[in-house]
């Protein structure tokens, strides 16, 4: 088993106890807990697709990197995969702004009807 | 190395599945702040220090403070 | 009862699907992108975080999205809580502690200080826009536990919010008309050299603007969230004789905030 | 010009309009206002350039494809960011009204969220990105749930949450399949990764892997398509918010979603989710279209409606994306429900009534709203010519000729129930003034819906040039003078009734011209039948105008389609005209007072003939017909189930016994004038469909099949019987005149299809003969009984009463069309009646001929009323003052007369055409004519003129007999009681001709008439009570929904990995 594996496994593992919280437990509150929990994992999920384990972070500040000082290229097996490292920033910004709108849903939810159960949530049906 | 990070994978887990069980709202989103916090050790590890920065300071320090400031405003957090 | 034994056996039917992507692993090479963003990356752009690199230039227009993304959840969260009424609801306190409140004021210039360094050197070191503009709002934050009757300068949040916007769009439009290509690089700045300051032409300048874009959204973020309830507990206190109580509440948690840090 | 400003104006828009709002709202509206026109100018103009298929690939970052993101801006990127700008114009025009202004829309967050909400569907519908379309994803997903906030704040809240929590968890899906695609592929480009799944094969990406892979990233985009069983929150969402912002998110985010799934359907086709698509969307499709009936608020079923049309759309796709079906047709399909859903909901946000019963009537004051109304409502249940008809007949074809042909099944089903509940809604906005329990005051601006409702109907007639023929010329004429006329409704009626005449004049010297006239043709002999009864009716028209101001308009588009019909080259022709015919006459029904109700029975059983007929012709083309002349190579059980479906659906048209229930209601409550046209012309379609298609099917037909005495069309003939009886027994218990004639012309249709079911010569030509001879006599009696109701005010027989001192010219025209209805010597009816008795003894249906003789004496029963009833007995003091109906309405019914009378002595004339068009299908003709005008049958011979001359010589007899003779009679005064032996006017019951049958009445009634309304009623309730089961499935419970959703991804799992092994 690799390092990499390992957070994949990490993140699936997160992923599945926030579902879980999120299908369980009745409060609004604890269910956007739930969310976050996968969130979380999710982004360990996708950071570990980019893992190599034994190389650096894609941070060329020490011509050490470099493979060829003329051109700038460097050494394709020195540093981690900058992609999804890229994308987990994104997906984090992402995420805390979907949070903060579901965190103001519940409470202006609070303000009317006086209650966190998703149970009392049923006005509209059928 | 891979077994410390084993260690704080499973840590990790373990307060994770707390925070879903545990019953004080405030212990709950503290925990999953604690498990961002974790996660962002853990991109520290792969070599993803933009993304540790991130996930830390966004992930576990923003949304845990809009968290409780939700819980603040809906009363949950005695 | 039958809604857990289902919700488990969905679960189970779940982690199972998790195994199967699981035994693929994770790659052992870098794919035929990320080798190109390694092998050329310096020499396209010159600027020495890869990450960054990515981020502002190949995949600039996702990061425009993502502020986008931030920019409509304030907005939402703003519109959503818009006809929130601002009853006086408990006397919880307004202030925490004097030592508190000198203390903020003194590490808030630092912080933000400090986030506005990150996201200047984003293209050189980890971090970038998005860690510095958090850092930023982390200052905010503090200004606003410390004293929560305190005006936010609304004001120039408003305008330094729009403009760093807008002008990461002209920037993305100065790209589309000298390289015709929206968010390009090459050619709008000179690219300069590599791994110092002014290097890797317009990557820093849109970063900057990212940052303050993303400070300020996140600072007018928790503004929107706490504000209702400042306004209403400051209502609360210069009447009622609770605040004390509250403070100490208010205290405990900043406590553990303090902590988490 | 650059695509990607259709991404970065309207950001920067949104980025400086909190700074623009400090000068002002209305500088901040205006600059809104300025981008969503900047970009839909720019788009349409860009349009034309892209027609030919043109496609840009545009970079960013500088860098080409995989390295940067690229955007790619086609002919659909165009039509989708078109009408994405222009639903943005539509819903701030909607907000900006007086509605708007209010401190619930949310004033500058709300425009910014608008226009954020226009970038990410413009970016999602452009990029060529995966990870960049669940940026693009995000938010258009965070602008709705942020939009959701509008209007009624705990409901929307409601929704909002519940949608935002499932799309959260949806979107995490997504990103573990993006996350995973990379890591299988090493690229995000689309392209890239499905090239590399495809050159990679078998070998290269573990299929199993793969599989589980994408259905992350399909449960996840499922999601946000809005199909079963993963809709739940996006209906509510449709329940909870404001009709104007799900209007702006039907044409945003919902198309964008669409087609940011339909990219990357070459990526999922790595895996063959065909079947799986399939069935979602064809679940989705007749279930949430079955829900929907039970839904009493209007938005919950605008929700249900979206839900059905997004699936038939998802169930397409697979099969457009193989090119089984076209991708146009489903393209047409999205189109169309976006222009039409988006009018719908603009219009219901400004109505603002909730549930259907406020809804009860609040547009009867306003015809134009309407209009408008019934023209989205037939634009979305895919009418012709709306957009969404060209891509359901494509689609339809398409898979009639595919592996999938079983497939149509459904999709028939799902929209005869979207019939259901769009037509009761249109049914309840047109009740009546006086029954309205509320007035329409629009508290939105109608005019974006108005616009989207002309837009969808030039898209459409945009598509209708595939049904140029020669008979063009006439459509266009026809209706665009209709359409003038629809617009110039405010007119004088009798104005308005002399421009028809002129159309009417005009068109038929076109056809004429362009030689489609010709009586011996099916073409030309009902095309003339058309003709005439708009000419008489048209004509009557101008002397008693109808006095509802869209009258005339619609009855001019009926005539039209009714020519595109009867000219129509090919069966998409035939059914294009057979739908149009169905929709004007549908509204034509409407206008009548009390016309709501009936006309929706009207609409639903037309719309179920219409797709019986539909399925028949789809199995003829399944079976490689593409003309209507194919149909005679059609062999085999393809013939079989095109003739009975084809069948079917004439005989419900034609309201045969058991589908009946529609006709009397329905001839009853239209305007007057127009009821004639209905029961003298539109009758007679049906009759058509079964010549143009039976003379085909028989011609190619086995004739060992045909040929024996007990054939397929025994069946056929027994349900023209028993409809002849059945309904001539009902006539006969008729208090209302007009009601005791629709259930006369329903009996007589009978006849008719009787002759067409005897499937010989014979009976073929005596049923045409009879279909003209009928056309003819039940105009007369119509338009007589029409003006005895505009002068005496009343379609109550008992409350009238020697009207034939007042109005002697309708008398004789009753007189003449009674003797020629029944079928007694001399006049035209006899030889109608004669053949077709021959024909059936020839054939040796003995059974047959003994009730229809029996029904013809029936038939003297409810005759003899019309006249004693009416004409003759006292006059009421009421009527004193009663006038003749004017000149030129006694003109037009001597037209008829005269006609009559002609036929009555030279049948032969008109046998000679009917027995000319039958010959060549049969091989033989139907009847002999000698030179003297004798009619020749194999059992005896006719001399129609002999027969005249005889029963008038002993006429002349009689009455000189009577005159001479006789007693003497005693002049009384009309309103001498005593000497009129009359009891004096008193209540109804006992008025001596008030339920005149009573003791039929009793024996025959519950038998025929309650028993089958009881049958569809409770058909009615077993269908209402399954979707109420049904939709019990909808909790309203968030997690449950989430759990939905976990459950079907394992489901799915399943069905997708047991067969990748």
């Amino acid at each position: 088993m690799n390092a990499g594996t390992l957070y994949l496994g990490a993140g699936f593992a997160l992923v599945l106890t926030g579902l879980a919280c999120a299908l369980l437990r009745r409060n609004l509150l604890r269910m956007v807990l739930g969310f976050s929990i996968v969130d979380t994992g999710v982004h360990l999920i996708i950071a570990s697709i980019g893992t190599l384990t034994g190389r650096t972070a894609p941070i060329i500040d020490d011509p050490a990197l470099l493979s060829d000082a003329t051109t700038l290229a460097v050494d394709a097996t020195a540093v981690v995969d900058p992609i999804p490292q890229a994308l987990v920033l994104t997906a984090i910004v992402i995420g805390v702004g979907v949070t903060a709108l579901m965190l103001t849903y519940i409470v202006r939810l609070h303000d009317r009807a006086g209650t966190l159960d998703v149970r009392e949530l049923r006005d509209l049906k059928w | 190395m891979i077994w410390l990070d084993a260690l704080v994978c499973l840590l990790m887990i373990v307060v994770a599945v707390t925070a879903t069980a545990v019953k004080n709202l405030v212990s709950a989103v503290i925990m999953v702040g604690v498990v961002s916090l974790l996660v962002s050790y853990l991109f520290l590890r792969m070599g993803a220090p933009d993304v540790a920065m991130t996930e830390a300071a966004i992930g576990a320090a923003l949304t845990t403070v809009i968290f409780l400031i939700a819980l603040r405003r809906t009363g949950e957090d005695r | 009862m039958t809604r857990k034994v289902v919700t488990l056996i969905a679960l189970v039917a779940v982690a199972g699907l998790f195994l199967v992507l699981l035994r693929l692993g994770t790659p052992n090479e870098l794919g035929t992108v990320s080798r190109h963003y390694v092998e050329r990356g310096i020499a396209e752009n010159r600027a020495a975080n890869l990450v960054t690199s990515v981020v502002v230039n190949y995949r600039g227009l996702d990061t425009l999205g993502e502020v986008t993304v931030l920019f409509l959840s304030v907005t939402g969260a703003a519109f959503v809580l818009r006809r929130r009424e601002r009853k006086p609801v408990d006397a919880r306190a307004s202030r925490a502690s004097e030592i508190v409140q000198t203390g903020a004021r003194l590490l808030v210039a630092p912080i933000m200080l400090f986030g506005v360094y990150i996201f200047v050197h984003g293209h050189l070191t980890p971090g970038g826009g998005f860690q510095g503009g958090a850092v930023v709002a982390s200052g905010v934050l503090l200004l606003l536990l410390a004293d929560r009757e305190r005006e936010l300068p609304h004001g120039l949040m408003a305008w330094l919010e729009s403009l760093s916007g807008f002008a990461f769009i002209v920037a993305g439009l100065a790209g589309l008309w000298v390289a015709g290509s929206f968010l390009a690089n090459r050619g709008v700045l000179p690219l300069g050299e590599w791994n110092r300051l002014l290097s890797a032409g317009i990557i820093p300048v849109i970063y900057t603007l990212i940052g303050l874009k993303v400070g300020s959204e996140l600072a007018a973020l928790l503004d929107v969230m706490m504000r209702g309830e400042a306004v209403a507990a400051g209502h609360g206190a210069a009447r009622s004789g609770g605040g004390r109580r509250g403070g100490r509440t208010r205290g405990g948690k900043n406590r553990k905030k303090g902590g988490r840090r | 010009m650059n695509p990607v400003l259709f991404i970065a104006v309207p950001l920067g828009a949104a980025f400086l309009l909190p700074l623009v709002r400090r000068m002002g709202d209305r500088a901040a509206r205006g600059l809104a206002g300025l981008t969503f026109a900047f970009v839909l100018a720019a788009v349409v103009a860009w349009l034309p350039a892209l027609g030919n298929g043109a496609m840009l690939t545009v970079t960013t970052g500088g860098w080409p494809a995989p390295f940067g993101i690229a955007l790619r801006f086609g002919l659909a990127e165009a039509v989708l960011i078109a009408l994405s700008a222009a639903a943005a114009l539509g819903s701030f025009g909607a907000v900006s009204s007086r509605a708007g202004r209010d401190a619930t829309s949310g004033g500058v967050r709300g425009l910014v969220i608008v226009l954020l909400m226009v970038v990410g569907a413009n970016g999602l519908i452009m990029t060529r990105d995966l990870f960049n379309t669940f940026v693009f994803l995000e938010i258009v997903s965070i602008a709705t749930y942020a939009l959701a906030a509008t209007g009624d704040e705990s409901r929307g809240l409601e929704a909002g949450f519940k949608y935002m929590f499932l799309g959260a968890v949806a979107s995490a899906f997504i990103l573990i399949g993006i996350a995973m695609l990379y890591r299988l592929t090493g690229t995000l480009s689309i392209d890239g990764i499905a090239e590399s799944l495809m050159v990679g094969g078998a070998g290269a990406v573990p299929m199993f892997a793969l599989g589980v892979v994408l259905l992350f990233l399909f449960a996840g985009f499922l999601v946000e398509l809005k199909v079963f069983p993963l809709n739940g929150p996006a209906i509510d969402l449709y329940d909870g918010v404001s009709p104007a912002v799900m209007a702006l998110t039907v044409a945003t985010a919902l198309n964008a979603s669409v087609y940011a799934f339909w990219k990357l359907m070459p990526i999922f086709r790595a895996v063959d989710l065909t079947l799986v698509l399939m069935v979602i969307g064809g679940a989705t499709f007749v279930l949430a279209n079955l829900f929907a009936l039970r839904q009493s608020r209007v938005r919950r079923m605008l929700g249900y409606s979206t839900s059905a049309q997004l699936g038939l759309i998802v169930m397409l796709m697979p099969l457009a994306h193989s090119g089984d079906v076209s991708a146009t047709a489903v393209g047409l399909l999205l189109v169309n429900h976006t222009l039409a859903k988006a009018g719908l909901l603009w219009f219901a946000g400004s109505v603002g009534k909730q549930t259907l019963v406020e809804w009860k009537g609040v547009l009867a004051g306003s015809p134009a709203a309407r209009l408008s109304l019934a023209a989205l409502v037939l634009a979305i249940v895919g009418m012709p010519p709306f957009p969404g008809f060209w891509g359901k007949w494509d689609a339809l074809v398409a898979l009639s000729r595919g592996p999938h042909a079983w497939w149509i099944i459904p999709v028939l089903a799902g929209s005869l129930l979207e019939f259901i509940y769009y037509f009761r809604w249109l049914r309840l906005a047109h009740v009546p003034a006086e029954d309205a329990e509320t007035k329409l005051e629009p508290t939105g601006s109608l005019v974006p819906a108005h616009a989207f409702g002309i837009i969808v109907l030039g898209a459409g007639l945009a598509l209708s040039s595939r049904l140029v023929t020669s008979s063009t010329d006439a459509v266009l004429t026809l209706a665009g003078a209709g359409l003038v006329l629809l617009i110039a409704g405010q007119l004088p009626g009798r104005l308005l009734q002399f421009l028809s005449l002129a159309a009417v004049a005009a068109s038929g010297w076109m056809l004429h011209q362009a030689g489609s006239l010709a009586p011996t043709s099916i073409t030309g002999f009902f095309m003339l039948i058309v003709l005439f009864g708009a000419f008489t009716v048209v004509l009557a028209g101008i002397g008693t105008p109808p006095d509802r101001k869209r009258y005339h308009g619609l009855f001019l588009l009926l005539v039209a389609s009714l020519v595109l019909l009867v000219d129509a080259r090919g069966p998409l022709g035939f059914f294009a005209g057979w739908e149009l015919m169905t929709w004007t006459s549908y509204l034509l029904v409407a206008q009548g007072q009390r016309g709501g109700r009936p006309a929706f029975r009207y609409m639903l059983f037309s719309g179920a003939a219409g797709f019986l007929v539909l399925g028949g012709i789809l199995v003829a083309l399944g079976a490689g017909v593409t003309t209507i002349g194919d149909f005679a190579h059609l062999a085999g059980p393809a013939a079989l189930w095109t003739a009975i479906l084809l069948g079917a659906g004439f005989a419900v048209k034609a309201a045969s016994a058991g589908a009946h229930v529609w006709a009397p209601d329905a001839y009853t409550e239209s305007p007057d004038l127009f009821s004639a046209f209905l029961s003298g012309v539109l009758s007679k379609m049906p009759l058509f469909g079964i010549v143009l298609f039976g003379t085909r099917l028989v011609a190619g037909a086995d004739p060992a099949l045909i040929g024996g005495t007990y054939g397929p069309g025994y069946a056929l003939g027994w349900l023209g019987a028993i409809t002849a009886i059945g309904m001539t027994l009902l006539a006969a218990l008729q208090e209302d005149a007009k009601r005791l004639l629709a259930y006369s012309s329903v009996g007589q249709i009978g006849y008719a299809v009787v002759g067409f079911a005897l499937l010989t010569p014979l009976g073929w030509t005596a049923a045409l003969y009879h279909t003209v001879n009928h056309m003819i006599i039940k105009l007369l009696l119509f338009l007589a009984i029409a003006a005895v109701i505009n002068r005496t005010g009343t379609r109550r027989m008992h409350e009238m009463g020697g009207l034939i001192k007042k109005m002697p010219a309708q008398y004789i025209a009753v007189l003449i069309g009674i003797i020629a209805l029944s079928g007694v010597p001399p006049l035209s009816g006899f030889a109608g009646k004669w053949l077709i008795y021959n024909a059936l003894i020839e054939k040796e249906w003995y059974f047959i001929a003994g009730v229809l003789m029996f029904a013809s004496v029936i038939a003297f029963l409810y005759l003899f009323r019309l006249i004693n009833t009416i004409f003759l007995g006292q006059l009421k003091p009421r009527h004193r003052e009663v006038r003749e109906a004017p000149a030129v309405f006694v003109v037009a019914q001597a037209l008829l007369v005269f006609a009559i009378m002609g036929l009555s002595m030279f049948p032969d004339a008109l046998l000679r055409v009917t027995t000319a068009m039958t010959a060549p299908f049969f091989g033989a003709a139907g009847v002999e004519l000698a030179a003297d005008g004798s009619v020749l049958v194999s059992l005896g011979y006719l001399n129609a003129f002999g027969v005249m001359a005889m029963v008038m010589g002993l006429f002349a007899v009689f009455f000189a007999w009577v005159l001479f003779l006789g007693p003497k009679t005693t002049k009384v005064g009309q309103l001498d009681i005593v000497m009129a032996a009359e009891e004096p006017p008193a209540p109804e019951e006992i008025h001596y001709a008030y339920d005149f049958y009573r003791p039929y009445k009793r024996a025959f009634a519950p038998v025929l008439r309650v028993s089958v309304e009881r049958g569809w009623s409770r058909f009615a309730a077993v269908l209402s009570a399954v979707a109420e089961y049904g939709r019990r499935f909808y909790t309203g419970d968030a997690q449950t929904y989430l759990l939905y959703a976990v459950v079907f991804l394992g489901i799915a799992a399943v069905a997708v990995l047991s067969r990748l092994g």
